[in-house]
Formats: structure tokens, sequence, C-alpha cells
């Protein structure tokens, strides 16, 4: 009880113009029933805990607390050198490590002025869009099962991964903790088999969604489910920050692929879908659209890549020791603007270390989605945010 | 009166007793149901099987869920602390033994009026059907129209008190 | 809409449900202890030390053979801080002929270990690689994954197994190495007679 | 020979209480049929489970359980000593009493209503007059079963599955007994032989189910949809949503008293299903008129596994419901359909043969499904959509 007055005064603390859905004042404050999802309920991915205050089945209030997997990522980070970092952040995002990879070594690059060969830039696109295409799979396969299908989705999306991640583990030795970018560069090369055996894949991918679409797109369970329920509205996905496919769901077109162009993703051709609803289907359906375009990017990157060093064989892997100064990578990571904050103090580790984790800033607008809502739609929403624990907590 | 019947009589007044005399209202409904279930088991005992199958269906399939919907929505499973009687206990009473006193008389005369059988008489469910729609039809119409009514007034009195809620929620 | 998306969904799952009786795309499963799939050349799991079984020093032991020089940077450079290395007192010359400090302790706590491989990148003497064995379950948590490095030695045809064509580039690589030592021993010997010819002179 | 086969278990009955004095005969042989109910349908359940897991398991692209036994047969079997060796928890606020008997009574209930459905030619345990009648008073009564161990497990998870588990059964109760009215209009019985008898004639060697009228396929997909949300499976599995309460009403059980209520489950899919092929299609009779020889159990138990592997189809197929979604699928679709098609069976049997009736029937029965659905749809605004690119 003080528990749930210490939250409505925090409530009312929030500031004016945070555009907040007005708090829905319970009929009587007794009969609520209080229930603490997580954090080790079945649908919240992990440990995540949702304190969730119910009115029959509606929603009331919604607390999240996360925590449970912190692992002390940033303090870690400033402890040692800027190599070794590297293979921590594979385990931050861990459905796609390769972007997370690239968001790191892009800051780090940034910081000591360092430039990437081509055929690196290619093989970073390839992965990325790679991983790009599994995480959307996944977590829509994980959505769907949120809504009680028994997982077949889920199967079918995990189907498809396994071949991706053979791709992963036969380039870079692992299936998910690749550990593959270095500092200019990549760092092994791919082989000619490994490229062709990609152009298979990748080949068969748009068979995959294809089917996906026959399997859901027009079911209708799955319509009343979703359709009109978790709207974020474009104004308050800006004002929290709210980044990736749940941004462009909202109906804004911000995409860092096409507004920074980091890399090379301005020799590519591709669209950038839009939702007009910003609900729980739109951001399903545009997962399923960014995974055709993923599949453009990749035809192309596929076709143009060129022999070449992988590794600028100026860089240097360890020892590094920037001049002091800051710098801040990000990336457009399936999840959203991924951004990495480095400042230097001219030692051997960075002064300060910051992740601009795209799973928390999306979370941040989870009550306001939730708020009135059936107690079944929670998990559904929570599932539509598409975030993985590791890198809400690091 | 065989033995078949004392056993459902006393099942069927132990949960009506343990109805009144529970503490735990749930455990009160769950004992109500007990004593639907004995007046079903007598119905059948009887050769009324349509009886005997709806009083099933009906009172422990709908009404005595209904209570323990009832009791779950009002919060009313916890015990409460200052006892389960009622203070107006006598006035209850009062009306019981009017009841009693009412279907007592009805039971009398209608035997008066009878003559006594001894063979069962073996009714179909489609004499009864036959009976209802046929000579039962007006009696029949009247309750259903009568709890039609009933229905669509409880609708609209929670939809008053919905839309009052909600009208209190906008200020 | 009015139920064909849910007949439509149905028949997908039948083309599955059949389709895995007959496409090994669908089906992918691999029955583990009984099918295995040879890992891949690049798999990495745990690190190990690898020794030279024909080596300068005359011997065939894993111990006089191993290529570690104990010079810790891969101990500095290891991000979970999993590797203990303590210096010998005494040195032994390495594959070059070059007196050099072996590990008199080389620790692995594979517990803590997270198969980064950091430790093969930064190691200039080619002395660490990562190994594909993965059934390492023991019953003893603390003891029994902490490997001493008699554990950890692992000869260079077993290197040579698991990743052939790595190990073909590193023998080469370390060969190269050798002739250009030898080379230089040899000058900077000339250099010295010649620089005593010339004192002499 | 053919008859021998068909009346193997009556004749088997017949012979095994022979050797019985006359008074017990009876007796014994109601017990007898009881104890044949009692192990069978168990033992369907327990194969039931492994079909089940293996099916999902393909659809899945999966191989299922393969571990127990050949192709993971004997799972049921190591499932089943799990369970009965695992510890019984009563959680410490449970109410004991009422914790212990609502899987009891869940599993009595539900076994109560195969004595009146017919599984063969002369194979029915009572043929009550009002067999139907009984079937769904035991229908009824193992919400209360439902509702007890919801409530009795005194955790939040349980009694909100318990208290969606009572609502969603009680709305389809409504539409379930509707769209088996119309079979007993028809009928103009409410016995489960009599029905069955009904419908086993032929014309050109093509059977008279009742599935093959415009009323009877309207009734029996309404049937269908009714059944699947009282038998809670997949797309209505809402009371046991794992993915919002855990398990639902029964979070709280373990060991035993879960498996009983795991049986009770999958019995009363079993029991639903027979009572629904008996209602639309035909019971024991055989489909093709040249295919009578089969024993008519095997026609039975065939229709049973047939529509028990569409039920595993589904949930391997479809996400769940929203409960308020449910009760709206209830009570704006499924109850008009269920009403306007006691109508058409009315007409139907006034207007008299002829191919007039097909039509009319038809046509009534296709629009109101038609405006009903897409009217419900545009209503809340569903349908699919368009998509824009920023370039």
């Amino acid at each position: 009880m003080s528990e749930m007055q210490s939250h409505s005064a925090i409530l009312a603390d929030k500031p004016q113009g945070w555009n907040r859905p007005a708090a829905i004042e319970p009929q009587n404050e007794g009969e609520l029933l209080e229930v603490s999802m997580g954090p080790h309920h079945p649908s919240t991915h992990g440990v995540f805990r949702m304190d969730v205050a119910l009115d029959g089945e509606r929603v009331i209030r919604l607390k999240p607390v996360f925590g449970y997997l912190h692992r002390n990522h940033e303090k870690l980070a400033e402890g040692q050198s800027y190599l070794a970092s590297m293979p921590y952040t594979d385990r931050l995002d861990y459905i796609c490590p390769i972007t997370n990879n690239w968001a790191y070594a892009l800051a780090v690059e940034k910081l000591i002025g360092q430039e990437v060969p081509e055929r690196a830039e290619y093989l970073r696109v390839i992965l990325g869009e790679l991983t790009r295409y599994q995480n959307h799979a996944s977590s829509i396969g994980f959505l769907i099962q949120e809504m009680g299908a028994s997982g077949t989705p889920l199967m079918y999306a995990f189907r498809e991964r396994e071949k991706i991640l053979d791709l992963f583990e036969e380039l870079t030795g692992a299936r998910m903790m690749v550990n593959y970018m270095r500092f200019g560069g990549c760092r092994v090369d791919a082989s000619p088999g490994w490229l062709d055996r990609t152009r298979k894949v990748v080949a068969g991918l748009s068979g995959f969604a294809d089917e996906f679409d026959q399997l859901l797109k027009s079911n209708e369970i799955l319509m009343a489910r979703t359709q009109g329920v978790g709207v974020l509205r474009p104004e308050l996905a800006v004002n929290a920050g709210v980044t990736g496919p749940m941004l462009r769901a909202s109906g804004v077109n911000y995409d860092i692929r096409k507004v920074d162009g980091y890399g090379i993703y301005n020799r590519f051709n591709f669209r950038v879908p839009l939702g007009d609803h910003g609900d729980v289907y739109d951001r399903y359906m545009i997962r399923m659209l960014e995974m055709r375009e993923s599949i453009e990017i990749l035809n192309q990157a596929l076709r143009e890549i060129q022999p070449g060093p992988v590794m600028d064989p100026k860089a240097k892997i360890r020892g590094l020791r920037p001049k002091p100064g800051e710098a801040y990578g990000r990336i457009e990571a399936p999840k959203g603007e991924l951004g990495f904050y480095l400042i230097s103090d001219g030692g051997p580790n960075p002064y300060r270390y910051r992740v601009r984790p795209p799973s928390l800033i999306n979370l941040t607008v989870l009550e306001d989605m939730c708020l009135g809502v059936n107690v079944a739609d929670v998990v559904l929403i929570f599932g539509s945010v598409d975030i993985v624990l590791g890198e809400v907590d690091r | 009166m065989s033995i078949v019947f004392y056993i459902l009589a006393a099942l069927t007044v132990a949960g009506g007793l343990a109805a009144m005399l529970l503490r735990n209202t749930v455990h009160c409904a769950l004992a109500l149901t007990v004593a639907f279930a004995g007046l079903a088991l007598l119905f059948l005992n009887l050769d009324a099987q349509f009886a005997g199958f709806a009083q099933i269906l009906v009172y422990i399939g709908a009404v005595a869920i209904l209570v323990v919907f009832a009791i779950l929505l009002t919060r009313g499973s916890e015990t409460p602390k200052e006892g389960v009687y009622s203070r107006s206990w006598l006035a209850g009473l009062a009306i019981a033994a009017a009841v009693f006193a009412v279907l007592g008389w009805a039971v009398l005369q209608s035997a008066r009026v009878l003559p006594h059988e001894t063979a069962v008489p073996a009714v179909t469910v489609q004499q009864i059907g036959v009976a209802l729609v046929g000579r039962y039809v007006l009696p029949l119409e009247i309750v259903a129209v009568l709890l039609t009514s009933a229905l669509i007034g409880a609708v609209i009195i929670a939809i008053h008190e919905k839309v009052g809620h909600e009208k209190e929620e906008h200020k | 809409m009015l139920g064909e998306g849910i007949i439509k969904g149905m028949v997908e799952t039948a083309k599955n449900f059949f389709g895995s009786y007959f496409s090994a795309e669908r089906l992918t499963t691999v029955e583990y202890p009984e099918q295995r799939i040879a890992p891949y050349e690049a798999a990495r799991v745990f690190p190990f030390l690898v020794f030279d079984s024909k080596n300068h020093a005359g011997g065939t032991d894993w111990e006089s053979g191993l290529r570690c020089v104990a010079c810790q940077i891969c101990e500095k450079e290891c991000p979970p801080k999993c590797i203990f290395i303590e210096k010998s007192k005494d040195k032994k010359p390495d594959a070059l002929g070059r007196l050099q400090f072996y590990p008199a302790r080389f620790d692995i706590d594979i517990s803590v270990c997270m198969s980064c491989q950091i430790c093969v990148e930064v190691c200039p003497f080619e002395a660490i690689k990562m190994d594909t064995e993965f059934e390492l379950s023991t019953e003893d948590r603390f003891g029994g994954l902490l490997l001493d490095r008699k554990q950890l030695a692992k000869s260079n045809q077993y290197y040579h197994q698991i990743h052939p064509a790595e190990a073909t580039g590193v023998d080469a690589k370390l060969a190269a190495e050798k002739i250009k030592a030898h080379a230089k021993v040899k000058i900077t010997d000339e250099a010295k007679t010649a620089a005593i010819a010339g004192a002499g002179a | 020979m053919i008859d021998t086969c068909d009346q193997i278990f009556v004749l088997l009955q017949h012979w095994l209480v022979s050797f019985l004095p006359a008074a017990w005969q009876t007796a014994a042989g109601v017990l007898l049929s009881v104890a044949a109910i009692v192990c069978l349908f168990p033992a369907l359940f327990a194969l039931t489970t492994v079909f089940e897991r293996k099916g999902l398991a393909r659809i899945q692209n999966r191989l299922g359980p393969n571990r127990v036994g050949p192709f993971g047969f004997f799972q049921p079997i190591a499932d089943g000593i799990k369970s009965l060796t695992k510890e019984d928890i009563v959680p410490l606020s449970a109410d004991a009493a009422v914790h212990f008997l609502a899987p009891v009574l869940l599993v009595v209930t539900v076994f109560m209503g195969f004595a009146v459905l017919p599984m063969g030619r002369n194979m029915v345990l009572v043929d009550l007059d009002a067999g139907l009648l009984f079937y769904f008073a035991m229908g009824a009564s193992s919400e209360l079963a439902v509702f007890m161990a919801g409530w009795s497990s005194r955790n939040k998870y349980s009694l909100l599955g318990a208290m969606r588990a009572v609502a969603q059964m009680i709305s389809y109760e409504v539409p379930l007994l509707l769209s088996s009215v119309v079979v007993v209009m028809i009928t103009g019985s409410l016995s489960l032989t009599k029905i069955v008898e009904a419908q086993n004639h032929y014309t050109w060697g093509l059977p008279h189910w009742y599935i093959f009228t415009p009323w009877g396929f309207a009734g029996f997909l309404m049937y269908a949809i009714a059944t699947t949300a009282e038998t809670n499976r997949s797309p209505f599995d809402l009371p046991e949503g794992e993915s919002e309460l855990v398990a639902g009403y029964h979070t709280e059980y373990s060991g035993f008293k879960f498996a009983l209520f795991f049986l009770g489950e999958y019995v009363a899919m079993f029991s639903i299903s027979g009572l629904g092929t008996t209602l639309f299609l035909g019971g024991w009779s055989a489909p093709f008129s040249f295919l009578t020889w089969v024993p008519s159990w095997i026609w039975f138990f065939s229709k049973l596994m047939l529509s028990i592997f569409v039920f595993i189809w589904m949930r391997g197929t479809l996400p769940r419901l929203r409960q308020d979604q449910l009760m709206n699928f209830a009570w704006k679709f499924v109850l008009p359909m269920c009403l306007l098609n006691l109508m058409v069976a009315g007409l139907w049997r006034f207007m008299g043969d002829g191919w007039l009736r097909w039509v009319v029937c038809s046509a009534i029965l296709l629009l109101a499904y038609v405006g009903l659905g897409l009217g419900e749809m545009r209503r809340q605004r569903l349908g699919p959509r368009s998509y824009r690119y920023a370039e």
C-alpha cells in the first residue's frame, strides 16, 4: 500500500508537458489487484518485473522494475583497455551482437581518427543486415508467442536464424558472441565460399518472409489482438527518445542509416517503411517490411563487394592511447539508435564509457502505452517494444 | 421411502445447514451447491430425469457459479471479523417461516387434490415440451417476459452506473 | 477477413507439418549425442597452449616444447582476467634458439573465460590458440574448471587437426621468422668477427 | 462375422457377466462398462499427449519427444511416473479441503459425460431419454471445479485464471446448447442413440449426417467454436494463457493433482468431440454405405481422433484472443448466428423436400455470416493496412 502511494507521488511529480495520458483513477483503491509480473514470469524476456495494479483486468498503474541483469558493463569498460570492451559489447543485446560491435568500433574509430577499408565496410553491412533480419524475425516470433501461438512462428524464425547464425559461426567462430569487429576493420576476412553460401541463404530469406506473411499477415485473431492496441503517439515517441522500428511505426521518418549514412549506407538503395497508427500491428508490420528492405541491401552489398584488405594495416589493435577528447558513435541497430559515447583522457582506458541502449529508452514509454489496457495486452505491448534485458540492464 | 431417499435428504439438509452456518462465504456457496446437488439427486430418485438434470444444469452450472462470482466481485470472500450472522435475524426468521407456511399449505392442498397413485407416471421430455408450449404456454410466456424485462432492467441499471463513473472520471 | 486468414495460416502450418518429413531445409534439428556436425574451422571454445613436439630443445615432451615465453600480454589483455601466469626464474631456449623465460604456472579458469579470442590475437609468439573441444563438463565446479598448463598444453599436430589452414599459415610464419632470426644471428656474427678483425687491424 | 466384430465389446461384456448369478448381472455389466471407459480414455489421453507433442513439433519443424522408447512413444509413461512420484505441494494459505476436492470433482464430472455417448452400435452405458441434457448438466458442473481450484489456491494468477475460465465457460455454454438444440429440433429427441440412428441413412451411398445440411454445417461450426472455448483450447486458451497467467487456475497444483487437471482437460476434449461427432458427424455410422461392414466403434473413434487432430492443428497455428474479444465474439457473433440457425432449422423442417430449401437456408446463413463478420470487423476498425515509404 505504501509503495503504491509513493508511486502515485512520483507520478504527481512528473514534469509538465510530458504528455502523459491522464492517469486513470481507480474507483476504489482497496479493490485494486496488485500483481507483480516477473522477474520470473514466463513472458518477461528474462528478468524484468512489472508491478501492475489491476482493476479487474484493466491496468491502472504499471511500474517497470529492471536491473536484475545489471552487470556493470559501463564501469567495467572504464577499467580496461579499449579492445577488452569489444567482447563485452556482444553481451549487451545478445540477439544482435554484430551491430553492438559495429557501434562500439565506430565510436573508437571516431575517437582515434581511424579509416576503415572498403571490404570491411561491406562485410559490416552484410553482417549488420543479416543481424537485423534475424533480430526482426525472432522478435516477431516472440511477439506472436506471447500472443499464445504455441511458438510456431518463433520456431520458424529460429529455423531461419539458425542458417544466419551458421554463417556467423563460420566467419567469426561463434554463433552469438562474435567479437568480430576491430578498430579499423574486421578481425578475419570472408572467404569466397562464405560469400557464396551467404548469397544462397539470402536468396532463401524472402521465401521465409513470404511464409511468415502467409501464416500471420491476414490472420483475424492477430489483427484483433494488435490493431489499435498500445498506440504510441509520434509526439510522445519523439519526446521520449524512442527510436528504431517503434518510432517509425508511429510515423516518424528517422532512420540513422539514412540520416547519418554511416559506413557506406548511402551507396545502397533502400526504403524506410513508415506506419500510420503506431500500434502493435504497425510495429509488427514495420519489422516485416524492414526485413524485406534488408534483403534488398544484402543483395546489393553481396553483388558489389570487392576483394581487398579487411583491416587497415596501420591500425593498432592493442595499446590504444587516444588523444584526450570525446566521440559518439551511433548506428541504426535493429532495435533503434545504439550509441557509444567515449571520453578519453589520454590513458589506455576510456575515462567515460556510456552506452545509449535503444531497448532501455524504448521501454520508458511502456507505462504510457499500457495504461487502461487489458492485462493480456501488457505482455503484447511489452513484446512489441522488442527489448533484450542484457541491453536494458547492462 | 427407501434408504436412498434418506441419504439424499440428509445430504440436502446438511448442505443447506452448512450454507447457513459456515463462516467463509465461499464455503457457504459451495455448501449451497451440495444442497442443490442433493435436490437434483432427489428428483432423479423420483425418476424425474428432466427436472433433475435441469436442476443440475441451471442451479449447479449457472446459479452457484453466479453466486460465487458475485461473492468474489464484491470482495466478500474474506470472513468478516464481526461475525457472519445478520442482526436482523428475527425478521429473516419471520419471512422464512411465512414462506415455509405458504409452501406447506400449497403442498398439502395439492396432495388432497391429486389422486394417490402408486405407479410412477413415465413422463418423457417430449411430453414436458408439449405441455409447456401447449397447456401451460401462458404461464411460460409470462415468466419469459418477466425474466427478460428483469434482464433488461439489470442492464439499464448497470449502464447508468458505468456512465456515471465515466463522467466522474472526466471531471 | 472472415476466417480466410486463419485458413491460410492453417494451410501454411499443414505444409510445414508434412514438409518436415521430406525436406531437410525445414527440419534443421541435429540429434546431438548421436549425430554430430563437424565444427567450423573458425570455431572457438577455450584457449590452449601450443607445444612443438619435435622441438628445438630436443625434447618431445609438452613442457620443453611450449611456445609460451610468459610475456604476460594475454594476462593483461584478457577482458575477464581469467589467465594467471607465473614467470619462471630461469631461462630456456625458445623456438628460435634465444634464451627466454617460460611459464612456471599458466592457469586458465574456463568458468570465467568468455571465449573472446583476444589472448590469441595479442600473442606475438603464436603460443596460445583456441580449442574446439566443448564437452568439458566436470563434477568439480571450481577445481575441475581451473586448467593448469599441463591440461592446457596441446601439440602442434592437434592444432593442425582442428584448424588446418590457420596452423599451416602459422607454421610458415614461424619458419620465416626462424630463417630471419638465423640470418640475423649470422649477420651479427659476421659483423662481430668483422669488428674484431677491424679492431685487430 | 461382420456383426461379431461390430458387437465384439457388447458380446464380451455379456459373456463375462454370464458367469455371475442373475441378480448381479445388471450391476456387474454396468461396472464392467464403467471400468472400460475409465481405463480406455486415460490410455487415449496418454497417447494423445505424445501425438500432440509430436504433431506440434512437426508443425514447428522440430522432432518432438524422441528419447523415451521407440520414437518417444513411452514418454507418457515416464511423465506419469514422474507426476505420481512428485511431491504434492499444497500452499500454506490454501484452502486445503477445497484444494483437494477440485481436481477430483473435475475428473468425476468429466468422466460422467461418457455415460450417454454411444460409442458404437449398442455401445452406450445408459440410454437416457434426456441424454443430451445429462451431458450438458455434467459439463456445467465442471465449471465449479475450475472455480474451486482457482479460488482455493489463494494465488492471484490462479484466481484471475479461474475467473476467466468460468466467465468463458458460462458464456460459451449458451452457444454450445443452442447449436446442439437444432439437432434436437430436427430429430425430435434428446436421446443421443436416437440422434445417431436418425443420421444413419444413406442416399446414393452418401450418409445423412447433419453436417451436410446448411443448418447442420452452421451448427457444427458454432459447436466447434463453442467446444474449443469450453475445453480451453487454443485460440481460446486464455484461462491458462501462460504468457499472462503462468498456468491459470492450476498454477498452484503439483504432482498427481496437476496430472488430474491435465487428464480432466483432455478427457473433456475427448468427450466433447465425441458429442460433436454424435450430433453432427453421424456418431458411429460409416461415411459411405459401402463401408458399413467396418465395425461401428472404429468409425466413432476415428472421427474422435480426427477432431482431436484438428484441435492440435489449430493450437499450432493460432494466437490467442483477449478476454473481452472472446466475450464479444461469443455474444455478438456466435450467439446471433446460433439463434438464426434455430430459425433456419425450423424453416428447413417446414419447407419440405426439394432444392428450394437448400438454396434459401444456405443463402440466409451465408448472408448473416458475411454481414455479421464484416460488420464486426468494420465496427472495430480491423483490417489489412497498406504502408508508405519514406524515400
